[in-house]
């Protein structure tokens, strides 16, 4: 396999936040290892607060990881100088969940396009025009809406104008955040399949972070779930969606209901609380919502353990000494 | 109540109750408390015994001897006053943590006080003064006389809180920045000098002066000192004016004269040419400004000073004609630009107005003028540091407490607050102080009058009345002297 | 036989406008029934109008839009339309009740939750016990742990499935009949949502009331409600059993909506489309009001197809009704 | 709560430093009071001695720290005009004067603004509404002095109702009060009112209908509490707009406060008045804000965690 | 809410003439005010060639002449002449330059710092902004006046003073203002877009915030016109405001106070034109909050 476009080990962020009158840590990521290759599709999922958009703004460099690093084709980016990082603004773009507040309601969408490509040297006032007029068809709108106000449009235009944005400077990475979570489903579908498209057309790689998990089977190769910061499971799209090793996994599965009235009760419901992430459980962190929970899970913590799917898991039941205390 | 009078003041001053802690302007509430050694009979101007019974000066004007009334009771039996007690008011007053305004002068002229007997006071002067008595020592001053006993006896922040003095009130209570309540003494029957008709004085401070206007109306203050401008309203209101006449003179001031002083003298600006000076004054229809601007209670001015003396010198006629040739005779046909400062004061709020009505007409003869408003403070300062050489501001002139001291303040190069000197006018001055005679002093006096006017040193306005709402409880009231406000001795209206 | 009990709850043509009776409406010509013990789900995009209907049902528009209510809301007999102040008080809570879409604005955030559940409790007089001991009976009712504590809590010390669950306890403090959710899952977690249907269900069971469902999840409407109605444009286009919407809807924007949905369970490699995006308010079609989007769109379309029954229980507002098995994905 | 209180106490004191700076500096600036002090006919040699007795002969910062030290002991200095009284003692002597004045005002619009805030939000465009709409609308244009003006001369002296001026019964508060409150009014009305509106399209209202309670509990206890909220955060502003209010309406009142206290004073050039009144103006001011956080933890529980 | 009824009826936030659309949506309060404005406007731009009379010469001999509806009064002079007989109404009108002319440079400085210390403080946040609120909080607790009163004792009255205190007013305003949408606009996702196409700290500043603010700075401009007149006119009662013989409107009012009962035309007529176009201001200010940013309204003061 070539090597990764962006990859992260160990990545790490912790707020200091204040709670109860202190201050205190905040583990919004913890050890997040990942990497993107050309033309693959990446999709991180978890409930609100695991840590997804935290870990996708590092990935960004909007954010600096308290530990570890991003790597950018193999350079920390930390390192990067002027040159490196105009690169990597380029190669890399996102498009946020909010398709109201990613365009500024001040700027026409033409000039919102532009803005990745204003950066780039010796790029003529006609190549930029050109340019936005191609993205914008390429996301099903037409080219004279360059000149209107993004006021003008619905949610759904606003996230294909967002997208037209994203794709303009020619990126070979789209860090997608949960970008069709407030849509509408008819229009959900749409977007969807621009995405798809795209990805495919162009050769992108592609973060999908969503907390669907029928949305990212539908995007994504290969799947990260988190939990508390930290990845739990990961693997295929097609492993995880059918045959979850993680206990948190199958309670997801789970929580997604079937759009049909006859299907079969799951087979581990979900249980409990999401944990403040101000303190985290000991243990496995998913320990105190766990149906399968042993004594071992409040004491330590499991390793990522390679689970029957071909992907790995950290449960403490992938242990081969426990399979028989199960 | 019928028995109160209210007076509103638009400012208290420092709030202070013994005669040094401050300026004179407390002598609004001070002088129901406190006596001094002369009076002026109102009628006749002439100076009349007080707390002395009569007084006498050596021929060099050096040594002066009181003869203390008899049986004069300090309020709250605290005893008859006696050559002690006025030794020590004076040894108090000249003390160098006075705060009082003519000390530095009176510690630089008194040399000793003496008392040989309980009703005698003899004080020695450094420089002739012939007119200590209605001077310094006078009812238009400060020298209010205090009880030593009782000073000693409970010692000076006492005093302060409770005063006492031999005046027929006393103090009941002081309520910072609101009111000073006096009460009759309960031994006043016999009192030597006031028999007061009221048994309650209130001063209230209203320093908004539409708001005294406003309490002159509803009955809320008897007695309010009011603007000008605002002697219309109260008259449409019924009320009457009574004024002091001529206790104040607005005036146009320049810079920079002081020729005497290297310093203070400015021989460039055109003003330093006496016909400059002379023009300024024709171009001013000062009756008109009289008429206009203080509502008539004022006359036309000859000097910067309320003096009788001065009265016969012949004021500036208003003639344009007169002023632009002058103008063109100094070398300045297209007039000039002058910028004249002005401020407010108590009394002396009209002087921003007078600014403007005096630009308007010298405007007409084509000087230009710019108004700049300053604050008092500031300007004062400036002017005694030197830095007015090139100014010209509005100013009032007080009477004087004493015709030398006067003089001496305004006309030579050794006061900071010289306004204008010469050497002519300096020996002029000298003479008149080392003269002994009265008759020649006040032909002296008078020339001094006639050389300010013709040299034109100030451009001279009006001299103003004080004029004062008052209420239909009030009936006789005589305040016909300046610093002398008589509020012990208003009448009550029908009595 | 038995016969079926008599509808609890009856709306007539009911529409609601912006004020005046020729503004624009919001919804229109609604008609529902509800019976006893019943779960009725409303699906429908962003601003078909779901809210709307939920709260002219309650009266608690915005008096603009009050104003322009029309049509009946026939509850028990009496028509709540046309209630005044005192007797809107009266029913709402003890005999009408509704859960609303955001547990984090929904709760008074100066007043602790105690306070506010004890409120409603207070008014609720027959009930046995004290205060105290309802108002902590009712934090256990909707599985909230230690409620004695929580009782002293502020809405902002939980988190937003907690507040949902008091929101719900709130709710159903003086045992309605009837409750109205309008969308009570959507900003919660899957795993909390999962948990909260559950808990309604069991105490829909528990106390025996009818159920309005509003959601724009059909995975919601399939595991909670025994019909269902669905919205567009502000009017109801297809209504019956849940079974059947599923299985055979009739309506083309049914069919559409719930093809477009991804599932877990099979990989596709691109959803079926609705092209398009639901009409504004101002900006709604004549006629079919789906027609501009619809797959099947004729020139009959641009007259308004009236509801008409299809099959028992089933009725749809189309000229073309679609008459195929749908395969669940 | 503690904690707040504590850093904003260290705030505050290094603010009243700050000020001391300024005061100090701007004070010296305004040109001297000896000249005022000075009788006429005082020569050089008069104001050199005054100079030397009031300390105004040292360099500036030799003035600042002198002056810092003392009032660290509580001294102030003392008038050089009021016959040097303790500057303090003059200052707190007319203290109680406006703070009764500014807690009548303060008072009177808190209970007016907030009934007539709330009488207008609940029927909008109303009578009421339009009434409030009126008074915040004059109330935010006519200046003070203008207004106190205007009032003095028709209920004082056409219709005789009250006192024009004067410091005394509480019949002497009404126009003072009126005039020094009117635009706090119009503020606290405009603001009750606009959240009054924004609270009751709020969900928890909605929710408190569905519970069933009766109006006047939805109104006055749900959406009035939340209401209160951004009265509060504006009540320091308050505090601030009634002193600048009350240089004028002191003034024209005749009301023997701080406010005039603190203008006769800078006229006079008595410094250690003037320091001493505007210390304790600040001094007040923070205090007032230090409340209105203590209030605001009081009032709304979120505060209260995060600290 | 209001903006969903504003979206139905077709009407955006944001027209391409917003007065016109102003003036097309408005009652008729609004409409009076802006007719009032644009009269003051015109009076204050065009002052010099159209007052009748030289507003700063008179003649003591037409003093104090009343109004022409009132007894006495002539059309020479229509609101009357003052205590130096000069034209009250040419004194209005340049009265209105002075407000125009003090209320444009005063809300300039003010904004202009304001602006930037607010934003500057929302955008890079920690300690900057920490340092530079806690100088808002202390600008917020001098008591202004007296530093007013403290600077027109060193500098005498004057037209920089006057500008100089009403900045040290306003701009704390515009601090904390421009800091809170700053704080909002900062957090909006098309700012971090920007830094994700590699956009500058400056640029994002310049291009994205101010323009995204500049509304509620237009709103709070507008309405802080009828606080600079009022604060304007409360100075030149103290003695401390716009230097006579300047016309300003508040040492109009100031000087004819006494003149209350006898010529009530000196301080009615100026107190009427101050409350009438401050009440015009805030009216208008109050109508472009509602437009633009509706959660402005009545949080101001
Ligand atoms: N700037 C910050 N300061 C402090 N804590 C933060 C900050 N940003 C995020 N957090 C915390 O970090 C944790 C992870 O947040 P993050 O936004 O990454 O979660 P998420 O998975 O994207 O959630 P969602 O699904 O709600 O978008 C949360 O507990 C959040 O409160
Ligand atoms: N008070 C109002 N004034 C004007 N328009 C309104 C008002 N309330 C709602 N609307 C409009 O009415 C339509 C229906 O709104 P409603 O909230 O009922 O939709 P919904 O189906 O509940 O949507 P969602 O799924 O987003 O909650 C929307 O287009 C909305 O913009
Ligand atoms: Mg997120
Ligand atoms: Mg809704």
């Amino acid at each position: 396999m070539s090597d990764p476009i962006l990859s992260a080990e160990g990545l790490t962020r912790i707020f200091r936040v204040r709670h109860k009158e202190r201050m205190q840590d905040l583990h919004a990521v913890a050890g997040v290892d990942l990497a993107l290759h050309a033309g693959q599709t990446l999709g991180i999922v978890g409930e609100s607060g695991c840590g997804k958009t935290t870990l996708n703004r590092m990935l960004l460099m909007l954010d600096q990881p308290s530990a570890g690093t991003v790597r950018f084709r193999g350079r920390p980016c930390n390192t990067l100088d002027a040159a490196g990082k105009r690169a990597f603004r380029r190669a890399v773009q996102p498009v946020f969940q909010n398709p109201f507040s990613s365009l500024d309601p001040r700027m026409r969408v033409g000039r919102i396009i532009a803005e990745p490509l204003s950066t780039i040297p010796g790029l003529s006032r006609a190549e930029i025009d050109s340019r936005v007029a191609e993205v914008l068809e390429a996301v099903g709108l037409r080219a004279t809406d360059a000149r209107r106000f993004p006021n003008e449009f619905s949610g759904g235009q606003r996230q294909r104008i967002a997208i037209a944005r994203a794709i303009a400077s020619r990126p070979e990475v789209l860090m997608l955040d949960e970008p069709v979570s407030s849509q509408d489903i008819s229009i959900r579908a749409q977007i969807l399949n621009i995405l798809k498209d795209l990805q495919e057309e162009n050769g992108l790689a592609c973060v999908f972070i969503s907390h669907d998990l029928a949305t990212v089977r539908f995007m994504a190769d290969e799947v990260i779930v988190m939990y508390l910061g930290r990845p739990v499971e990961r693997g295929t799209a097609e492993a995880i969606c059918t045959r979850p090793a993680h206990p948190y996994t199958k309670a997801l599965l789970a929580a997604a209901l079937p759009p049909d009235p006859d299907a079969a009760p799951p087979e581990l419901p979900p249980q409990g609380e999401l944990p403040s992430p101000l303190d985290p459980p000991q243990g496995c962190p998913y320990h105190t919502r766990c149906p399968l929970r042993m004594e071992i899970c409040a004491s330590h913590r499991p390793a990522m353990l390679a689970a029957s799917h071909g992907g790995v898991a950290a449960c403490h039941l992938l242990e081969p000494e426990a399979a028989h205390v199960a | 109540q019928g028995d109160e009078l209210i007076i509103a003041l638009s400012t208290f001053s420092e709030e202070t109750m013994v005669p040094w802690a401050g300026s004179g302007q407390r002598k609004t509430y001070l002088d129901l408390v406190y006596e001094y050694l002369t009076y002026i009979d109102p009628d006749t101007r002439e100076t009349v015994p007080g707390l002395a019974e009569s007084w006498e000066a050596s021929e060099d004007g050096r040594r002066w001897t009181f003869h203390l009334r008899e049986g004069v009771q300090f309020a709250g039996g605290h005893g008859e006053m006696t050559s002690a007690d006025v030794a020590y008011s004076i040894e108090r007053f000249i003390r160098d943590d006075s705060r009082a305004g003519p000390s530095s002068v009176l510690r630089r002229a008194i040399a000793s006080v003496e008392t040989p007997d309980e009703r005698t006071v003899v004080v020695t002067l450094n420089t002739p003064d012939h007119e200590l008595a209605q001077g310094y020592f006078g009812a238009s001053q400060q020298l209010g006389i205090v009880s030593k006993a009782y000073f000693d006896a409970v010692g000076e922040a006492a005093a302060e809180a409770d005063p006492i003095g031999t005046g027929p009130y006393r103090l009941e209570r002081i309520a910072s920045g609101s009111e000073i309540v006096m009460t009759l003494r309960d031994d006043v029957g016999d009192h030597w000098r006031a028999r007061p008709e009221f048994s309650r004085v209130v001063f209230r401070v209203v320093p908004e002066e539409s708001t005294r206007v406003a309490m002159l109306r509803t009955g809320e203050a008897d007695i309010a000192p009011i603007g000008f401008d605002s002697i219309p309203t109260v008259r449409d209101a019924g009320l009457r004016i009574v004024s002091a006449p001529a206790t104040w003179s607005p005036v146009v001031r320049f810079g920079g004269l002081v020729q005497t002083s290297q310093e203070r003298y400015n021989p460039d600006a055109p003003w330093a040419r006496r016909e400059v000076r002379q023009a300024l004054n024709y171009a001013v229809d000062k009756q008109e400004i009289i008429d206009a601007l203080f509502q008539g209670e004022a006359t036309i001015a000859a000097s910067d000073t309320p003096v009788p003396a001065w009265e016969s010198v012949e004021p500036y006629p208003y003639d344009p004609e007169r002023a632009r040739a002058l103008l063109a005779e100094a070398g300045y046909p297209n007039g000039f630009d002058v910028t004249i400062r002005t401020f407010t004061t108590t009394p002396g709020a009209e002087l921003p107005l007078m600014a403007e009505a005096v630009a308007l007409y010298w405007q007409d003869i084509g000087v230009n003028v710019t108004i700049e408003p300053v604050d008092w403070p500031s300007l004062r300062s400036a002017w005694t540091e030197g830095r007015a050489n090139d100014y010209v501001w509005t100013h009032r002139g007080f009477p004087f407490a004493s015709a030398v001291n006067g003089l001496e303040a305004g006309f030579t190069a050794s006061s900071l607050f010289a306004s204008y000197t010469s050497p002519e006018l300096e020996e002029m001055i000298s003479a008149f102080s080392n003269e002994p005679d009265a008759a020649r002093r006040e032909a002296l006096f008078t020339e001094i009058g006639q050389h300010l006017r013709d040299e034109a040193a100030a451009v001279f306005i009006a001299l103003a009345n004080e004029p004062y709402g008052v209420s239909d409880k009030v009936g006789d009231w005589d305040i016909s002297t300046s610093y002398v406000w008589n509020f012990d001795q208003v009448g009550r209206a029908g009595n | 036989m038995q016969i079926p009990p008599a509808p609890l709850l009856e709306v007539r043509d009911l529409s609601v406008r912006l004020g005046a009776p020729d503004a624009p409406a919001l919804i229109e010509g609604v008609n529902l029934s509800l019976r006893p013990g019943e779960t009725l789900g409303l699906v429908g995009e962003s601003g078909s109008g779901k809210t709307t209907l939920g709260m002219a049902l309650m009266r608690l528009l915005p008096p603009l839009l009050d104003r322009g209510l029309s049509g009946q809301v026939i509850y028990d007999g009496r028509d709540v339309a046309r209630m005044q102040p005192a007797e809107l008080a009266d029913i709402r809570g003890s005999e009408i009740s509704m859960i609303l879409q955001d547990p984090m604005a929904s709760l008074n955030p100066v007043f602790s939750v105690g306070n506010q559940l004890k409120e409603g409790l207070r008014r609720h007089a027959t009930a046995p016990g004290s205060l105290q001991e309802r108002a902590i009976r009712a934090l256990d009712d909707v599985r909230i742990p230690s409620p004695e504590a929580r009782l002293a809590s502020y809405p902002h010390q939980m988190s937003g499935g907690m507040r949902q669950r008091v929101v719900g306890a709130i709710a159903l403090t003086r045992a309605p009949r009837l409750l109205i959710a309008d969308e009570p899952t959507t900003s919660l977690d899957v795993t909390i949502q999962y948990q909260f249907l559950d808990l309604l269900k069991d105490l829909q069971a528990r106390l025996g009331m009818a159920m309005l469902f509003i959601t724009h999840d059909f995975g919601v409407v399939a595991r909670m409600c025994d019909r269902v109605a669905v919205m567009y444009a502000g009017q109801i286009v297809e209504q019956g059993p849940v079974r059947d919407i599923f299985a055979r809807p009739t309506h083309w924007y049914t069919r559409a909506l719930l093809d477009s949905v991804p599932t877990v369970n099979t990989r596709l490699d691109r959803l079926p489309t609705i092209p398009g995006a639901p009409p504004t308010v101002a900006a709604r079609p004549e006629g079919c009001r789906f027609h501009p989007r619809c797959a099947n769109a004729q020139s009959r379309c641009r007259s308004a197809p009236p509801m008409q029954e299809r099959r028992p229980g089933q009725s749809a507002r189309c000229w073309f009704p679609l008459d195929s098995e749908r395969t669940p994905a | 709560m503690v904690k707040v209180i504590a850093t904003r106490t260290i705030e505050a004191l290094i603010a009243l430093l700050l000020m001391s700076i300024v005061i100090f500096l701007l004070s010296r600036l305004t040109g001297d009071p000896i000249a005022l002090l000075l009788g006429d006919g005082a020569t050089e040699a008069d104001r050199q001695a005054l100079a030397r007795d009031l300390g105004l002969d040292r360099s500036l910062p030799a003035q600042y720290l002198g002056f810092l030290a003392d009032v660290l002991r509580g001294d102030f200095g003392r008038s050089l005009t009021a016959g040097g009284q303790p500057a303090l003692d003059l200052v707190l002597a007319r203290l109680p004067a406006s703070l009764s004045l500014a807690g009548v005002a303060l008072v009177f619009t808190l209970v007016v603004g907030v009934l007539f805030g709330v009488a207008a939000s609940i029927r909008r465009n109303g009578p009421v509404d339009v009434a409030a709409r009126l008074v915040a609308l004059v109330g935010q244009s006519v200046p003070s002095f203008w207004l106190g003006i205007v009032l003095m001369y028709v209920f004082a002296v056409k219709l005789g109702w009250l006192p024009t001026s004067g410091y005394g019964s509480w019949s002497h508060y009404v126009l003072p009060a009126a005039t020094l409150g009117l635009f706090t009014l119009a503020a606290i009305t405009r603001l009750v009112r606009s959240s009054m509106l924004e609270a009751l399209g709020s969900e928890y209202i909605k929710l408190a209908r569905v519970k069933g309670l009766p109006e006047a509990m939805v109104i006055w206890k749900h959406a009035l509490a939340n209401s209160l909220i951004p009265v509060i955060t504006f009540m320091g502003t308050f505090f601030a707009v009634m002193i600048t209010g009350a240089v004028i309406v002191e003034t024209v009142f005749a009301w023997p406060g701080i406010g005039r206290l603190a203008y006769e004073s800078i006229l006079a050039r008595d410094f250690p008045v003037v320091q001493a009144v505007v210390l304790v103006i600040t001094a007040l001011f923070i205090l007032a804000n230090l409340m209105v956080d203590v209030l605001y933890i009081v009032v709304d529980p979120r505060m209260r965690s995060r600290g | 809410m209001v903006q969903k009824i504003l979206i139905l009826r077709g009407a955006r936030p944001k027209g391409p003439m917003p007065g016109m659309a102003l003036w097309r949506q408005t009652g008729w309060p609004v409409r009076l005010a802006l007719i009032l404005l644009a009269v003051f406007m015109v009076a204050a731009i065009f002052g010099p060639w159209i007052t009748p009379h030289d507003p700063m010469q008179g003649s003591l001999r037409a003093r104090l002449v009343p109004p022409v509806w009132q007894e006495g009064g002539s059309w020479a002079h229509v609101f009357g002449t003052d205590r130096l007989g000069r034209d009250i109404l040419s004194r209005l009108i340049a009265g209105a330059r002075i407000s125009l002319t003090v209320c444009v440079l005063a809300i300039a400085i003010a904004g202009t710092i304001g602006t930037a210390v607010g934003t500057i403080a929302g955008y890079f946040g920690g300690w900057t902004d920490r340092i530079l609120m806690r100088l808002v909080d202390l600008a917020l607790s001098f008591p202004v006046i007296l530093l007013a009163l403290l600077l027109g004792a060193i500098r005498g009255p004057s037209f920089a003073n006057i500008i100089i205190v009403i900045s040290l007013v306003l701009w704390s305003q515009y601090a904390r203002m421009s800091r809170g949408e700053t704080i909002k606009i900062r957090n909006e996702d098309y700012v971090d877009l920007a830094r994700t196409s590699g956009l500058s700290d400056l640029r994002i500043l310049w291009r994205h915030i101010l323009p995204n603010i500049a509304p509620a700075l237009i709103v709070i401009a507008t309405l802080q016109v009828g606080i600079v007149i009022v604060l304007e006119a409360s100075l030149s009662f103290l003695g401390v405001g716009v230097p006579p013989p300047a016309p300003s409107w508040g040492s109009m009012v100031a000087d004819g106070r006494s003149y209350i009962t006898s010529a009530w035309w000196l301080c009615m007529i100026p107190g009427i034109a101050i409350l009438l176009t401050v009440m015009s201001v805030n009216l208008v200010g109050d109508a472009l909050a509602d437009r633009i940013n509706p959660a402005l309204r009545g949080r101001n003061l």
